[in-house]
């Protein structure tokens, strides 16, 4: 926020949404079914300075690359408004759009199918000259084309520009496609995932050209990647996505060695490392990112949260809430039935309550019992939960057991509610950066380490 | 546009320079496709019917008009009660004329039939072939790229109409009104079978238009137009030219039964038209060497048409 | 106890012009019972090549030019009730079995691997998402392997079988009547691991276990692997690109580079240790999370094409240490131990311990600090080009 | 079990009506663009003007075009298809008899070409490259461009003009020697498909290969066969139930183009063998310009073809569980 008052934002983003609808196909159109959307990107605010590189982070279908397509008009938006130097690109003249085209460009992931097989490095490159009639003669853009070729580390270029993409590596086709966007010299370009594709020994090279670019052409980056690590390796601030909303953005080293919110804090701990090796903390986080068509209540990430909050009234642990929320949402889901548990010599429902309020996290999270059983039960007694919530849940094991799964979930809905499912979280200031999540609400004082069980308290480990 | 002129203008060095990796390209295609020893087979099948139909003349022992025992026209005289009953004539070498696949019920060399026919299948074949995929491939490309859309959705409907007709019948009805003539026939034909090139060029359309080269065209400004030509027909054409080549096979063969079913053009020589002769003089199984030898050219030319569609496929095919 | 040897193993893929490609050269390693063996490398080393010569699972062009791979289990019809080869398969000139009743798999003919291929040896695909049949139901396809392997078994056992494992791996039991299209990510790659674990093998291959996978479900998987081979005993051989996750699953590993290898050991002292210019480039390429301030280096030029190899250092056109015996010969593997301490360069004979193909490796400690300077790779990018 | 919800199957049926009324829109309008009338063949020389008009009021044919189309289609709602001129018949009495007839040849043909074409089409896509592969799919492609005519009139010359094995015309002997039971009858009518069905299927085969061999060598690739493979199943287990069975999907959808091929060679073969069935009249019908035939015919046909697209959903589904037609479950 300090940074604002001494620059303007190149990039403003505000409220973006994005809802892809169509890709239902005809039968569904035949059979005037409502389609219902894919929220790819939903209610996304991000300010983008001058000479930045801003990376976004997050796993495959939160939004990130629609994200960067937005920016570079591939896709409209279906809400929110793209400001580029002060101009609403979301609405712009013909004159204003061709202008915007020479300014912006994006580099893509994949190399081999961002160059049009059938085009000449020689064609590609030039191919922006020549749509935004730049540079009028043969002689004088191909000068320009072998300026760029040799800028991005193709050279001598005569070399390259006759070539195919297929007479290509990997890495020249990536440097092929960097010089495609920096031909019309852009001020700001989206990189999606730039060298996933390239193997390690030549991805550094594309990296740190990428960065000498930079300074040489004045620019600024967009850097879209899953890998965390190039993250911290290319971006002077990042954001982190997450279901289509942005959970986290602040600098790059903040979030890192102290990520604020719960899904940030997974995300890194689940990336392996050379220097931790099997030291590693592993990812506190249940489940699967669920489907986009169909996003949870309030916070996306609740569902699979570690650190969700209780209701003001609970009286047991955070972790026992956790645990009976959990069995809410499979009940719900229906992966709770009778033939879950075998029914040996203990009581049925209680036998289901304890298998569903096992929690799917790696064992360091895990109980005694529950690492004991591979995860199957978890013993009562180890869990501290509320004397009624218990009563509950045996009442909606026994609805469940009894086949009436709609009492099950209505019992259980009434008795588990917390904050996090109820209302979507703002993204909140604190300290260096913006964090949306509950427990950041009252000005950030709560934290992951404030209330009850802390990032690093868990339950195996007391 | 403007540009392209400008370039035009300056020396032939630029011009040969931009060309030179594409004929080294398509010579590298070449030689990918002469892998296929089918498709090479099926070229010089086809080469020699393209010969026959520039000069049938040279490859003929006589003129289409010549008749046993009589000769080459102008013919004065009239054949004989007992040459009459010896047509259709076997195949005869000299003695008591030339015709080294006999003769027909009047008395015409079947051979020379046979080579003058190919003319009349190689304009039929190329001409539906390019008539199918001239219809074919810009409704596909259109479908395709506003995929979707009202006028994606339009087209199918109309192709799903389309394949609703039995074609054979439709084709019989599309003849009749318009008349027997060798061009009704093309028309006819090319009418039904644009459908799978459609289809097919529809698909590879929808695919294409995903890739990452035609967002960066977008991307660096590019209109629907340059996109569709620049960037998505070219990726297009190599499925195109295999729909063509099996188009082509088939128009030879529809032409063949339309015959059949008597909807020839009897002005022009064929071998559909030959074959309809031996059925309505009655001599299909009494004179073998005049059934078999206008089948097997019609056979080999629709094949040699198939053997280089198939094979062009598995060049054009960007997996190998 | 060594469960794979595998020695001087050499896999060709046969061209259309009669060049051929030479995806791994005398490759030799071992792998224990119990033991996580890493291979890894960039693309087009070998390290995938490699693992489906094992059960003969190459490609129909390729095939193995010379080498053994002595496995510990043989043929049901050769072994004993312990499942040991009879003394009498030993002593058969024709069986390609050995005094420690070891069986060289290479030499099995191709009906004979079948009975191998995953009862004794499973292997869990690259592409594993899209290795589960589309129109047959999850438990089907686990259940379809036991009966392959163990026809006494009835369907319905093979049925409870196949429930439990999924059980095991963390999935519903009653999603075995699934189609692998209603599993998540995630979801596929535990069944497929599951399945993996159908016939208890003694060795499990698995190809880039997490490649195609977010790194929650990825971290989730590795834990899946650890936990597997605590419970079986299985060992594992794990082939991947990805340096850190090798560095937290593997005992020891063997870093490849266009189809040979160039390093191997103990996990520890390839990482600690590094005594070969290719895994010393690797590893400055290479970022991590966990530092701040970090310059990456990139190894100039690109991988060997491997058509028709001359005799010199696969490495030596992108190594800057390359000297004129690299143009010669591949040199060896060097005892890493020997040439630390001794600072000689001595022949590595123990397939287990740290060794290094580098001719230079007597001059370990100059290489290692030349190699952390980035102009050491950049100036040689000139040379090259 | 299947996975077409009732409300989706109730739309397709409603899209195919709908199909098949602009068909026959279309073809009411070209059959009437033809030159030419029916009536010119039942005019002779000797009658009055009156006479003449007198038969244009019978057969409809004084009203203008846009009443008869909105008659003809209100007919066909109600199932009249009107009086044949030619045969001097009820068209539907005609369609009636010569359904079944043209049924059971096409639906032969159809049944035994779809069982050896995907049969070949895996073996030559699993060894694709092969020479085995290269002989037998240049041979196919022979096949597949001999016009079928020429072919069957080589069959009947050989089996039933040389060898006298099987009878070359109609469906049932014309003077029987033998009673008429059920199976006699039968008999008698295998005796006389067998000619034409040979024929046809001889050549009509090669449309299902020429799909199933492509998509049978692409699924050699996919993850699920490499895996059936390291399972240790046996080649042959590999290739019919995992390779084969993924790449039957798409030879479902190709049907309907071979449907196509397969109908055309069904007109040819009726007429080249005198079968009764609807191809050998709807050739006439047109040439004579006998509206009501013709138009019976195209519809039976057009019907015919929507209804096996409908099949093919059904098999589609069938064959692949990814596919969810509408809301089933």
């Amino acid at each position: 926020m300090d940074r604002a008052e001494d620059r303007e934002p190149l990039v403003e983003i505000d409220g973006l949404q994005k809802l892809f609808d169509q890709s239902q196909g005809v039968v569904d159109t035949i059979l005037g079914r409502d389609p219902q959307p894919v929220r790819a990107v939903d209610g996304v605010s991000l300010d983008i300075y001058q000479g930045d590189i801003v990376g976004i982070a997050g796993e495959s279908g939160c939004g990130k690359t629609t994200l960067g397509k937005m920016l570079v008009k591939l896709h409209d938006p279906t809400e929110g408004s793209i400001r580029f130097d002060g101009e609403d690109i979301t609405d712009m003249t013909r004159e204003a759009e061709r202008e915007f085209r020479k300014r912006v460009q994006m580099i893509f992931q994949d190399p081999f199918e961002s160059l049009n097989p059938r085009m000449t490095v020689y064609d590609t490159v030039a191919e922006p000259l020549k749509i935004n009639d730049m540079i009028e003669s043969y002689d004088e853009r191909r000068d320009r084309v072998t300026e760029v070729l040799e800028d991005v580390g193709l050279g001598p270029a005569e070399v390259y520009l006759d070539a195919f993409p297929d007479e290509l590596s990997g890495g020249e086709r990536q440097r092929v496609a960097i010089a495609r966007a920096l031909v019309v010299d852009p001020d700001f370009i989206v990189c999606d995932e730039p060298v996933s594709m390239l193997d390690v020994s030549i991805r550094a090279g594309v990296l740190n050209l990428m960065k000498e670019l930079q300074s040489e052409y004045d620019l600024t980056y967009l850097f879209i990647s899953h890998d965390l690590s190039l993250i911290r390796y290319m971006c002077d601030r990042a954001g982190i996505m997450y279901l289509g909303n942005m959970v986290e953005q602040g600098p790059t080293d903040d979030i890192i060695d102290d990520p604020k919110h719960p899904y940030t804090e997974a995300l890194f701990d689940a990336v392996p490392d050379v220097e931790l090796g099997e030291e590693r903390r592993r990812a506190n986080a249940t489940g699967e990112v669920p489907s986009p068509r169909n996003p949870p209540s309030g916070c996306r990430y609740h569902p699979r949260c570690a650190h969700i909050i209780p209701p003001d009234d609970w009286t047991g642990s955070q972790d026992a809430f956790r645990r009976a929320y959990q069995f809410k949402l499979k009940v719900r889901r229906g992966d709770i039935s009778p033939e879950s548990v075998d029914s040996g010599d203990i009581e049925t429902a209680e036998a289901l309550v304890e298998h569903g309020l096992t929690l799917d996290v790696p064992e360091e999270y895990r109980t005694e019992t529950e690492v004991a059983t591979g995860g199957h039960r978890v013993d009562l007694s180890a869990v501290d939960l509320p004397t009624d919530t218990r009563r509950v849940l045996t009442e909606a094991a026994e609805a469940v057991l009894a086949g009436d799964a709609d009492r099950a979930v209505s019992t259980l809905d009434d008795a588990l509610t917390t904050s996090c499912a109820e209302r979507q979280p703002e993204p909140q200031p604190s300290g260096t950066r913006e964090v949306a999540c509950h427990r950041y609400d009252d000005g950030g004082a709560d934290g992951l380490d404030g209330s009850g069980a802390g990032l690093s308290a868990a339950p195996a480990e007391d | 546009m403007a540009t392209e002129q400008s370039d035009s203008g300056q020396d032939g060095r630029s011009i040969r320079r931009r060309w030179e990796p594409r004929i080294e390209r398509l010579r590298r295609g070449w030689d990918r496709y002469t892998e296929h020893k089918i498709g090479v087979v099926g070229l010089i099948i086809l080469i020699i019917y393209a010969l026959w139909s520039i000069a049938p003349g040279v490859f003929a022992p006589h003129s289409p008009d010549w008749v046993a025992y009589l000769g080459e026209p102008p013919i004065k005289s009239r054949l004989t009660g007992e040459q009459i009953r010896s047509l259709p004539h076997p195949p005869a070498f000299g003695d008591p004329f030339f015709a080294p696949f006999g003769t027909n019920s009047l008395g015409n060399g079947v051979l020379t039939l046979v080579i003058y026919s190919a003319q009349n299948a190689m304009y039929i074949g190329l001409a539906a072939g390019m008539l199918s995929s001239l219809v074919g491939v810009p409704l596909g490309l259109i479908s395709g790229f506003y995929g979707d859309t009202w006028i994606d959705e339009a087209i199918q409907r109309f192709v799903d109409i389309m394949y609703g007709l039995p074609f054979l019948p439709f084709l019989i009805v599309l003849v009749a009104i318009r008349g027997i003539t060798t061009t009704n026939i093309i028309i006819g034909i090319a009418v039904t079978s644009w459908l799978n090139n459609c289809i097919t060029v529809r698909g590879e359309t929808l695919s294409l238009k995903e890739r990452s080269y035609v967002e960066s065209a977008k991307v660096a400004g590019a209109s629907d137009t340059r996109i569709i030509f620049r960037h998505i027909m070219p990726n297009v054409l190599p499925i195109s030219f295999v729909f063509l080549a099996q188009d082509a096979a088939g128009a030879v063969i529809a032409q063949a039964s339309l015959a059949y079913l008597g909807l020839a053009d009897f002005t022009a020589n064929s071998w559909g038209l030959m074959l309809e002769n031996i059925k309505s003089t009655g001599y299909v199984f009494k004179a073998w060497w005049w059934l078999i030898p206008p089948g097997i050219a019609l056979m080999l030319m629709a094949a040699s048409f198939y053997f280089i569609g198939f094979s062009m496929e598995d060049v054009t095919n960007p997996q190998r | 106890m060594t469960l794979l040897e595998v020695n001087d193993l050499s896999i060709r893929y046969a061209v259309d012009d009669g060049s051929s490609v030479h995806a791994t050269d005398d490759v030799s390693f071992s792998v224990e019972r119990g033991e996580t063996y890493g291979l890894v490398g960039e693309s087009g080393c070998g390290k995938t090549t490699l693992a489906k010569s094992l059960v003969h699972l190459l490609d129909d062009n390729g095939y193995v030019e010379n080498g053994n791979v002595w496995f510990d289990g043989t043929l049901p019809q050769w072994s004993d009730e312990q499942g040991d080869a009879t003394q009498s398969v030993i002593d058969d000139p024709d069986k390609p079995v050995r005094a420690d009743g070891k069986t060289d798999l290479a030499a099995l003919t191709n009906a004979q691997i079948r009975d191998i291929r995953w009862r004794d040896i499973a292997i869990i695909p690259q592409s594993a998402m899209n290795a589960l049949n589309p129109v047959y139901k999850v438990g089907d396809q686990i259940v379809e392997a036991i009966l392959r392997h163990e026809p006494e078994t009835t369907a319905d056992e093979a049925h409870e079988r196949a429930r439990d494992l999924l059980e095991r791996v963390g999935i519903e039991p009653d999603r075995a009547d699934d189609y692998a299209h209603q599993f998540s990510g995630g979801m596929k790659q535990r069944a497929v691991i599951a399945m993996a674990m159908a016939c208890s093998p003694d060795l499990l291959i698995a190809d880039e276990p997490t490649t195609a996978l977010d790194v929650i479900i990825q971290d989730r998987i590795l834990e899946e692997l650890e936990k597997l081979q605590e419970e079986f005993g299985v060992s594992i051989l794990v082939i991947s690109h990805d340096i850190s996750v090798m560095a937290e699953i593997c005992d020891r590993m063997a870093v490849m580079y266009g189809g040979k290898v160039m390093e191997s050991g103990p996990k520890d002292e390839i990482f600690g240790e590094t005594a070969n210019p290719y895994t010393l480039g690797l590893k400055n390429s290479f970022p991590t999370i966990t530092s701040a301030d970090q310059d990456l280096v990139s190894i100039p030029g690109t991988p060997p094409t491997l058509r028709d190899p001359d005799d010199g250092c696969r490495f030596r056109d992108r190594c800057p240490f390359a000297i004129e015996e690299c143009h010669a010969s591949h040199p060896p593997m060097y005892d890493v131990e020997a040439a630390e301490s001794l600072g000689r360069s001595e022949e590595g004979t123990d397939e287990r311990a740290h060794r290094s193909a580098c001719y230079r490796i007597d001059e370990l400690e100059q290489l290692r600090t030349d190699a952390i300077e980035e102009s050491t790779w950049t100036e040689q990018r000139i040379e090259s080009r | 079990m299947t996975r077409i919800s009732g409300k989706y199957l109730a739309k397709r049926i409603v899209v195919s009506y709908l199909t098949l009324l602009v068909i026959m829109s279309l073809l009411f309008v070209l059959l009437r663009s033809m030159p030419g009338s029916f009536i010119t063949s039942m005019i002779s020389s000797g009658m009055t003007a009156e006479q003449i008009e007198r038969i244009r009021e019978t057969w409809g044919l004084n009203e203008p075009l846009w009443k008869q189309y909105v008659q003809f289609m209100i007919n066909y709602q109600t199932g009249n298809f009107g009086r044949s001129p030619t045969y001097n018949a009820q068209v539907w009495d005609l369609i009636v008899r010569r359904m079944p007839r043209t049924l059971v040849l096409f639906g032969s043909t159809f049944i035994i070409g779809f069982i050896i074409g995907p049969l070949v089409g895996m073996y030559l896509g699993w060894w694709r490259g092969s020479t085995k592969d290269k002989s037998i799919f240049s041979t196919s492609l022979l096949l597949y461009s001999m016009p079928s005519f020429w072919i069957s009139w080589l069959f009947i010359w050989v089996i039933n003009y040389e060898l006298d094995w099987l009878p070359s015309a109609y469906m049932f002997t014309q003077f029987p020697e033998f009673e008429w039971t059920a199976f006699t009858v039968m008999r008698d009518v295998l005796y006389h498909i067998a000619l034409p069905v040979m024929s046809l299927t001889f050549i009509g085969w090669v449309g299902s290969m020429l799909i199933m061999r492509p998509t049978m060598n692409q699924v050699t690739d996919e993850g699920y066969v490499f895996l059936a493979r390291a399972k240790g199943l046996s080649e042959r287990t590999v290739m019919v139930k995992h390779a084969a069975r993924n790449a039957l999907i798409p030879v479902a959808t190709g049907a309907v183009v071979s449907l196509a091929f397969l109908i055309d060679g069904s007109v040819i073969i009726e007429n080249v063998f005198n079968w009764p069935g609807m191809g050998q009249i709807i050739v006439s019908a047109v040439l004579n310009r006998d509206f009501p035939v013709a138009q019976a015919v195209f519809f039976m046909l057009a019907l015919l073809i929507v209804v096996m697209r409908l099949l093919t959903d059904v098999v589609y589904t069938y064959l692949d569980p990814r596919i969810k037609f509408g809301e089933g479950e």
